[in-house]
């Protein structure tokens, strides 16, 4: 485990069931390659995240939270967008008051074709937290 | 508590995860977890004889729950779900890990990796399945009606079917008449019944059954709820003639008077038409129309005919239904300027185009006033394109032009068509009609995959050139009268309908369904089904399968009158809840109430309003909120088990 | 279940249990509907729970066909005949049936087979294994393939000799010779006919060696030997067990050929060629493949972005059909073509060959119908009265027709096809009702 | 850059062509064809050019005379496009353009023109042997003399010419460099191929069509020069005529199978014979079997008591000779040994 680390950093994907998923999904069904550290847990909508489960994933070791928003595709509602941005901000504020640098949560819209887009975002997201972190 | 005795199965799948995932290592990582009972691995985990399994682990050893490590949750949670049903298990006791498509697909390249991958996410199920609760299901009364968008052939063909099913149908039509793309064709390939005919025979079924309600002219301009309750509101404009007062021969000599002339559609843009207008005389509804965008008011035909009332209004109708059909069509490629002398060539002109003309000439094929003996067809123009962005086949075109090239042989003197393709597919039986074509003299010359034919224009002739494959790659040219651009199909340009519904689309931007083959007529909206070329290019006969498998499925959703929900809602903890009223506001569906319990005003949730999104849980300052099996301690053991 | 009660009423008779017949019985079932499904063979999932994966998603077959077959087989409103032919069917009134249906004897009680496959190893007998397109041997006594339903051993009994050694081991004492032809009459309100299609049999172009030469398969075979439960563990070429490197697929054998009674395309050929390829692409990393086609039919939605894919990952299209196939020594075939991009006639020397043989109707089920005519097409597929606005009508009101009964399809055609099959039947026995 | 004509394939099937543009360039013809190789590719492209019309092209190849007429192709044609006989009717057309009179192509399109042309001669035959008053002695001799002068005007004013065109067709318009020695030297192919037809052993089909007409091929020639150059109605000389005899014998029992195949229409080969197709075997079979009765008349001395038999033969030798020959199915066998010459001059 230790020498996977090196090669790549632990990235914690929030994602939601009905939108992101399906193109993290497709990414495998395409065998479009990224870390193996990327683990991702389902919810059903971005807006539902609690800025405390990310506060948790970096106090336990993960070295990146990145969030697959449902952006405007969200099934519940065009508020998504808007509230997902809050709490990120909000989380932002919390990280920096902990001495954690807000470049380690990162959010993009993924919609449920977005594979292509999803791994790019895993790829540069590794090479940026390797740089950072575990230079 | 007593302390749980699961199950975890995982999955070979056939190699498709075994053959980069570890499975035994997988096992064998989790058998020892406190609450693991039991640890297999599979072949199929979906295969009768190991649900036949599953079942008696669960009966035999008393488990609590189980786990199945395979592929996507949105191919077979439903699967082991009811697996823990027939085993007498609550089924949101079921926990599921998606280590194929999110493991070992996804890190092909890295087998070690995969393998680690996969350790961690059983893992992270189990935390899961530590809290994973029984629950009960929520019982909601679902309308027995289906809202049908979309009047083609396929909107048509589901909306009989719904009615014959007992089915109040809504028939929601943006366009004035019913009837789509095959009220604008008389020939259609492999019958000898007219497309107009066709359409007429449906409408006439159509109007037999009073349980379906058909709104012309009309457009869903809101959507609200959900599976088995959509509340619809729907905008018709009105045709400004009233029918009860209508005479033919007063409104033909209204439409005679209309001094407005705009291009008409219907003929793609070859021909004119009046601000009162109907396509041919036979069209349904046969009550006219008057298109008030272009309409300029200037009385003449209220003057021939008393049936003109400009008085009529705008109307919002309410709709209540259960499910909603979509069967809105697709758009035929518009070439871009230039493309294979597209707009800048007098003789180049799309196929579209050139079936109304075969259809609306007669003894003579015309065009600019010009005969047309030499035929010469581009195939391919707007699909299967290495540049552009539509990469996929449309897989009708091919015979429909051969078809289109056949018919104006059979109606016209001295015509000679040159097909410039790029391999011909017509599949199926459809291929009798390509060796037909041949035998009639048809020629055909292919193009590489990187030389497409060329449109030269050299004064008023029209040249077009090819490298043949056919010919051991010659250069070779026909003068034509006559460049038909074979375009493809493409989604709607206007999604407007399908933004409304959040209907996902595909690579190729068509709707998508769930699955080709397990799910093909559903979205991932529940209640939401996709019928006919909507979903991807398809000819009439197999627009029609998926209106009718499409009907079969808003069908069995609601034919029980009642749907089950997911009980995972919200729920709030008293304790902490102070009432400061955030919940309610983040809340996109008024599910929270506010109410007085033991004399301290908290929130409450409305279950059967409740959609589950969560949104009230992060703006809770005091952490009272929390959404049933992804709750704070459910996702922090997950975040320990991924680490 | 497996029922063996007679005389009884049904909704609706489901004539083939392949994944057309299925999907229509589960439509049926679903809207409470009591569904007869008779299928010959001795499994439901007919020719795609044989499959390796399906394009163009590469999903594997079995991990979509086999939940839809628990589905079915545990469904309380469907009862299964496997091994069961459908005889006479009659129209007696306006919305009645009555049908002849011949249950063949298994020889086993299924309810009390648990598929321990003791008997399998007791048994003496050896026979080319039919649901391994004859790659390998089967006992006499046998379960016909890991993931068939019902799971339970059958005797064959033309091949059995009464030795009597099944019996003796059989720990559930499940095996009973004494069992007979049942033929049952069954009354039924509407008839799904399903009944699937038959492939070309590659023995009729002998210039192809198909049958003569070891290193010749059908693409049916190369199936087996991709699918997830193979027989072998990998891809070997028959002749010698040899892996093979230099794969050849010969398309179009068997269909857009007026020559051999076939003048139509079998749709399904090009992709699953392109797919197969795909996989041994991935199976052997080492091997080349090479696809001889006369025109690429990749029509359908991610059709074309597949074989596009397939042609990234380096496989070989070569515009051409094969003239003939002649064997060299030490087993290579020797392929004779003119390659039409340079227009020059072509030999090339490959170590196996697939023949991606076309589809071809599944004939006879005209014939049982004794008082109604059941109009068939030019080319012996089920005709379709109604071909545009009802492809699932028949020329017999009240019997329906779906998937590749009427002609070639794919999967997910097929599936559409048997949607608007149980539509029309629920629809006719709702307004019947 | 070539332009196609549409029309032509109607000219073609008046030739004989059949259903060839159902043709969907499978490419299975040139498979199955064993006289085709890498560098020399048919029937295929030959069905290409002619399904665009590209006539030019068509008049340049050699490739029609190339093909022996198995007629595997045409069995194993996905399309039944024919190619087999596609290639044969091409042969007649090319036959009709090599031929300057323009006759050929008239004979070949028309069976009343055909049929008149036969009735023209016959009746000449008649006009002939009335001026000379029925007189056997006269008739034989005059004939003797028709028949060499005949030899040499056709071969001089129809054949020869004839030849040079297509040289010209196939070698100097499409602007073949061909050294003077290759010509030369290339000529033994022109003499192997007029003589023993040995192309054609690698055909698919059995080798004895090939033996056939191998000694179908010697028996003619033979029986030519026993008739022409050694006078063998008039000679004396024992071998002579026992050499006549025995090579007209040939001819017309050989020619039985020929015939007889033509009229079952069962071998791909003869399904779609043309008129000219059988006036040749016909013919061929009735020159064979009337010389053979003439001298045996001669020979048992009824001639004279017969002279209806040598005015048939007569009217048979003079239709195969003005018509048959230079016009007729008869110049494959120049066209076919001068295809080959002229094929191993582009190698």
């Amino acid at each position: 485990m230790a020498e996977l680390n090196k090669k790549s950093a632990k990235i914690l994907v929030f994602s939601t069931e009905k939108i992101s998923d399906p193109a993290i999904d497709m990414a495998g069904l395409l065998k479009l390659h990224y870390p193996p550290t990327v683990y991702t847990i389902s919810i059903p909508c971005s807006s539902g995240i609690k800025p405390s489960w990310i506060l948790y994933a970096y106090e336990k070791g993960f070295d990146g939270v990145f969030i697959a928003a449902d952006g405007s595709d969200c099934v519940f509602g065009e508020s998504c967008t808007e509230k997902t941005g809050h709490l990120v901000g909000k989380t932002h504020n919390l990280m920096k008051e902990n001495g954690i640098e807000p470049a380690r949560l990162r959010m993009a819209a993924i919609c449920s074709v977005c594979s292509e887009s999803f791994v790019k975002q895993m790829r540069t997201f590794n090479e940026y937290l390797l740089k950072t972190l575990h230079a | 508590m007593k302390k749980k005795k699961i199950g975890v199965y995982i999955c070979h799948c056939g190699g498709n995860i075994s053959d980069y995932v570890d499975v035994e290592k997988v096992r064998q990582s989790v058998e020892g977890e406190d609450i693991v009972f039991i640890a297999k691995t599979t072949m199929f985990a979906c295969s009768d004889t190991n649900q036949r399994d599953m079942v008696d682990d669960i009966k035999a050893n008393n488990l609590d729950g189980v786990i199945v490590a395979s592929c996507s949750p949105k191919l077979h949670q439903l699967t082991f779900r009811n697996v823990s049903i027939r085993a007498d298990l609550n089924k949101y006791t079921y926990v599921h890990a998606n280590i194929r498509e999110q493991a070992s697909w996804a890190h092909s390249d890295n087998k070690m990796g995969a393998t680690e991958k996969a350790i961690h996410l059983v893992k992270a199920a189990i935390a899961k399945a530590r809290y994973a609760d029984a629950l009960e299901t929520n019982k909601i009364k679902a309308k027995k009606a289906v809202a049908v968008i979309g009047a083609g052939v396929a909107g048509m063909k589901a909306a009989i079917s719904l009615a014959e099913k007992n089915t109040e149908v809504i028939l929601i039509e943006k366009e004035p008449f019913v009837g789509g793309r095959v009220a604008q064709w008389d020939s259609l390939s492999t019958t000898t019944e007219t497309g107009k005919n066709m359409v007429k025979r449906l409408y006439s079924e159509l109007t037999k059954h009073d349980n379906i309600t058909i709104l012309t002219n009309s457009e869903v301009i809101e959507n609200k709820g959900s599976v088995g309750n959509i509340s619809l509101k729907v905008k018709r404009t009105p045709r400004f003639i009233k029918a009860s007062a209508c005479h033919p021969d007063d409104l033909k000599r209204a439409i005679e008077v209309c001094p407005v002339e705009v291009p008409d559609e219907f003929n793609f843009r070859l021909s004119n038409r009046k601000a009162i207008y109907k396509n041919y005389p036979s069209e349904y509804p046969q009550i006219p129309v008057i298109d008030v965008k272009n309409c300029t008011r200037c009385g003449e035909c209220e003057k021939v005919c008393k049936a003109v009332d400009f008085t009529e209004k705008e109307e919002i109708l309410d709709v209540e239904v259960g499910s909603v059909l979509m069967a809105t069509g697709f758009d035929s490629y518009t070439p871009e300027y230039g493309e294979f002398g597209y707009a800048t060539s007098d003789n180049v002109i799309t196929l579209p185009q050139f079936k109304r003309m075969i259809d609306t000439q007669f003894d003579k094929l015309t065009y600019n006033g010009k005969q047309i003996k030499n035929i010469a067809y581009i195939y391919c123009v707007g699909s299967r394109q290495t540049d552009g962005e539509n990469t996929y086949c449309s897989r009708n075109c091919c015979t429909s032009t051969i078809h289109a090239a056949v018919t104006a042989k059979q109606k016209f003197a001295d015509i000679n068509n040159y097909h410039f393709n790029r391999g011909l597919r017509t599949y199926g039986k459809q291929e009798i009609l390509y060796a037909d074509s041949l035998r009639s003299g048809d020629i055909y010359l292919q193009s590489y995959e990187d030389g497409l034919p060329t449109v030269i224009t050299e004064g008023k002739k029209t040249i077009v050139k090819i490298n043949d494959i056919l010919t051991n790659g010659r250069e070779i040219e026909v003068e034509a009268d006559l460049v038909v651009l074979v375009t493809g199909m493409v989604p709607r340009a206007d999604n407007t309908i399908g933004s409304l519904f959040k209907i996902p689309k595909g690579r190729d931007k068509f709707y998508n369904e769930v699955h080709m083959k397990l799910r093909p007529v559903e979205t991932v909206i529940d209640g939401i089904t996709i019928a006919g070329a909507c979903q991807g290019p398809k000819n009439i006969a197999e627009s029609v399968n998926s209106a009718l498998s499409a009907a079969t499925k808003s069908y069995s959703i609601l034919s029980k009158g009642e749907l089950e929900t997911d009980p995972l809602v919200a729920t709030i903890d008293p304790e902490k809840c102070t009432w400061c009223g955030a919940c309610e506001a983040a809340c996109p569906f008024d599910a929270i109430l506010k109410v007085e319990k033991d004399g301290k005003t908290i929130a409450e949730i409305n279950n059967t309003v409740c959609k589950g999104c969560g949104m009230c849980a992060p703006v809770c300052d005091p952490d009272a909120v929390n959404l049933i099996a992804c709750s704070s301690k459910e996702i922090m053991s997950m975040i320990d088990a991924l680490v | 279940m497996e029922n063996p009660i007679k005389n009884i009423s049904y909704d609706a008779l489901v004539i083939g249990a392949g994944i057309a017949g299925g999907e229509a019985a589960l439509n049926l079932a679903n809207t409470g509907f009591k569904v007869l499904l008779v299928d010959k063979e001795l499994s439901v999932g007919g020719k795609m729970i044989m499959l390796s994966k399906v394009f163009p998603t590469l999903d594997c077959s079995a991990c979509i066909t086999t939940p839809k077959v628990s589905e079915i087989s545990r469904h309380p409103n469907i009862t299964i005949f496997t091994g069961s032919e459908v005889g006479e069917i009659k129209k007696i009134s306006d919305h009645e049936f009555t049908a002849k249906v011949t249950k063949h004897p298994r020889y086993v009680r299924v309810e009390d087979c648990t598929a321990c496959q003791l008997c399998e190893k007791a048994c003496p007998q050896n026979v080319r294994d039919q649901y391994q397109f004859g790659l390998i041997g089967r006992k006499a006594a046998f379960i016909p393939f890991s993931i068939c339903s019902p799971k339970a051993a059958a005797i064959d009994i033309d091949n059995c000799t009464l030795c009597g050694a099944c019996e003796k081991v059989c720990p559930t004492n499940c095996i009973d010779f004494t069992q007979e032809v049942e033929v049952m009459d069954l009354h039924v309100k509407t008839v799904v006919i399903a009944t699937g299609f038959d492939m070309f049999d590659a023995k009729k172009m002998p210039r192809y060696g198909y049958g003569q030469y070891k290193n010749v398969i059908t693409a049916l075979q190369m199936e087996r030997e991709l699918a997830p439960t193979r027989p072998f563990n990998t891809i070997l070429r028959p002749g010698d067990g040899k892996v093979p490197d230099k794969i050849a697929y010969v398309l179009c054998v068997g269909s857009r050929d007026a020559s051999v009674g076939n003048p139509i395309c079998s749709q399904i050929c090009c992709m699953y060629s392109i797919k197969q390829a795909q996989l041994l692409m991935g199976a052997l990393p080492m091997a080349d493949v090479t696809i001889y086609y006369i025109n690429i039919r990749s029509f359908g939605k991610g059709f074309e972005e597949f074989y596009q894919q397939a042609k990234g990952m380096g496989v070989n299209f070569v515009k051409g059909k094969i003239g003939r196939i002649s064997e060299k020594e030490g087993g290579n075939l020797l392929l004779r073509y003119e390659d039409i991009n340079e227009g020059k006639l072509q030999e090339a020397e490959h170590d196996m060959v697939i023949l991606s043989t076309g589809v071809l109707p599944n004939k006879g089920i005209d014939k049982f119908f004794v008082n109604e005519t059941l109009a068939l097409d030019p080319f012996s597929f089920v005709g379709q009265s109604d071909m545009l606005a009802s492809p699932a009508k028949t020329s017999i009101e009240g019997v329906f027709v779906a998937g590749t009964a009427t002609g070639p399809m794919d999967i997910p055609d097929s599936i559409l096809s048997a949607g608007a099959a149980s539509s029309e039947a629920i629809s006719y026995l709702i307004q019947q009702a | 850059m070539a332009k196609i004509n549409p029309a032509f394939g109607k000219e073609l099937n008046k030739y004989g062509a059949v259903n060839f543009n159902a043709c969907y360039n499978c490419g299975n013809c040139t498979a199955v064809c064993s006289l085709s190789t890498e560098d020399d590719s048919f029937p295929r492209e030959m069905v290409r050019l002619s399904a665009l019309g590209l006539e030019d092209d068509i008049k340049a190849s050699l490739k029609p005379w190339e093909c022996y007429y198995c007629g595997e192709c045409s069995t194993h044609c996905p399309q039944e496009a024919n190619p087999g006989e596609l290639m044969m009717s091409l042969r007649r057309y090319l036959t009709g353009k090599y031929d300057w009179t323009g006759l050929s192509g008239l004979l070949y399109k028309s069976l009343p023109v055909s049929l008149a042309a036969f009735i023209l001669t016959f009746v000449g035959v008649l006009a002939f042997v009335m001026s000379v008053g029925f007189e056997l002695e006269k008739m034989v001799h005059f004939g003797h003399m028709f028949e060499m002068i005949a030899i040499g005007t056709v071969g001089l004013v129809i054949l020869l010419p004839n030849v040079a065109r297509m040289w010209y067709f196939t070698i100097l318009k499409p602007k073949v460099n061909v050294s003077f020695t290759k010509y030369v030297k290339s000529m033994g192919e022109l003499f192997i191929h007029m003589f023993t037809q040995k192309r054609a052993l690698g055909c698919d089909d059995n080798q004895f069509r090939w033996f056939e007409h191998f000694i179908l091929v010697i028996g003619y020639l033979s029986l030519l020069f026993t008739t022409v150059a050694l006078d063998w109605f008039s000679s004396q000389n024992m071998f002579v005529i026992i050499l006549g005899y025995v090579m007209s014998a040939i001819v017309f029992v050989v020619t039985v199978d020929f015939v007889s195949s033509r009229m079952k229409k069962q071998k791909e080969v003869s399904k779609h014979s043309q008129p000219s197709d059988i006036f040749f075997v016909v013919w061929l079979f009735l020159m064979g079997l009337t010389a053979f009765l003439v001298r045996l008349f001669i020979d048992i001395n009824i001639l004279e008591a017969n002279k209806w038999l040598y005015v048939f033969h007569l009217t048979v030798l003079v239709q195969w000779a003005l018509i048959i020959v230079p016009f007729g199915k008869w110049t494959h066998f120049l066209y076919r040994s001068f295809a080959m010459y002229f094929a191993k001059l582009k190698e």
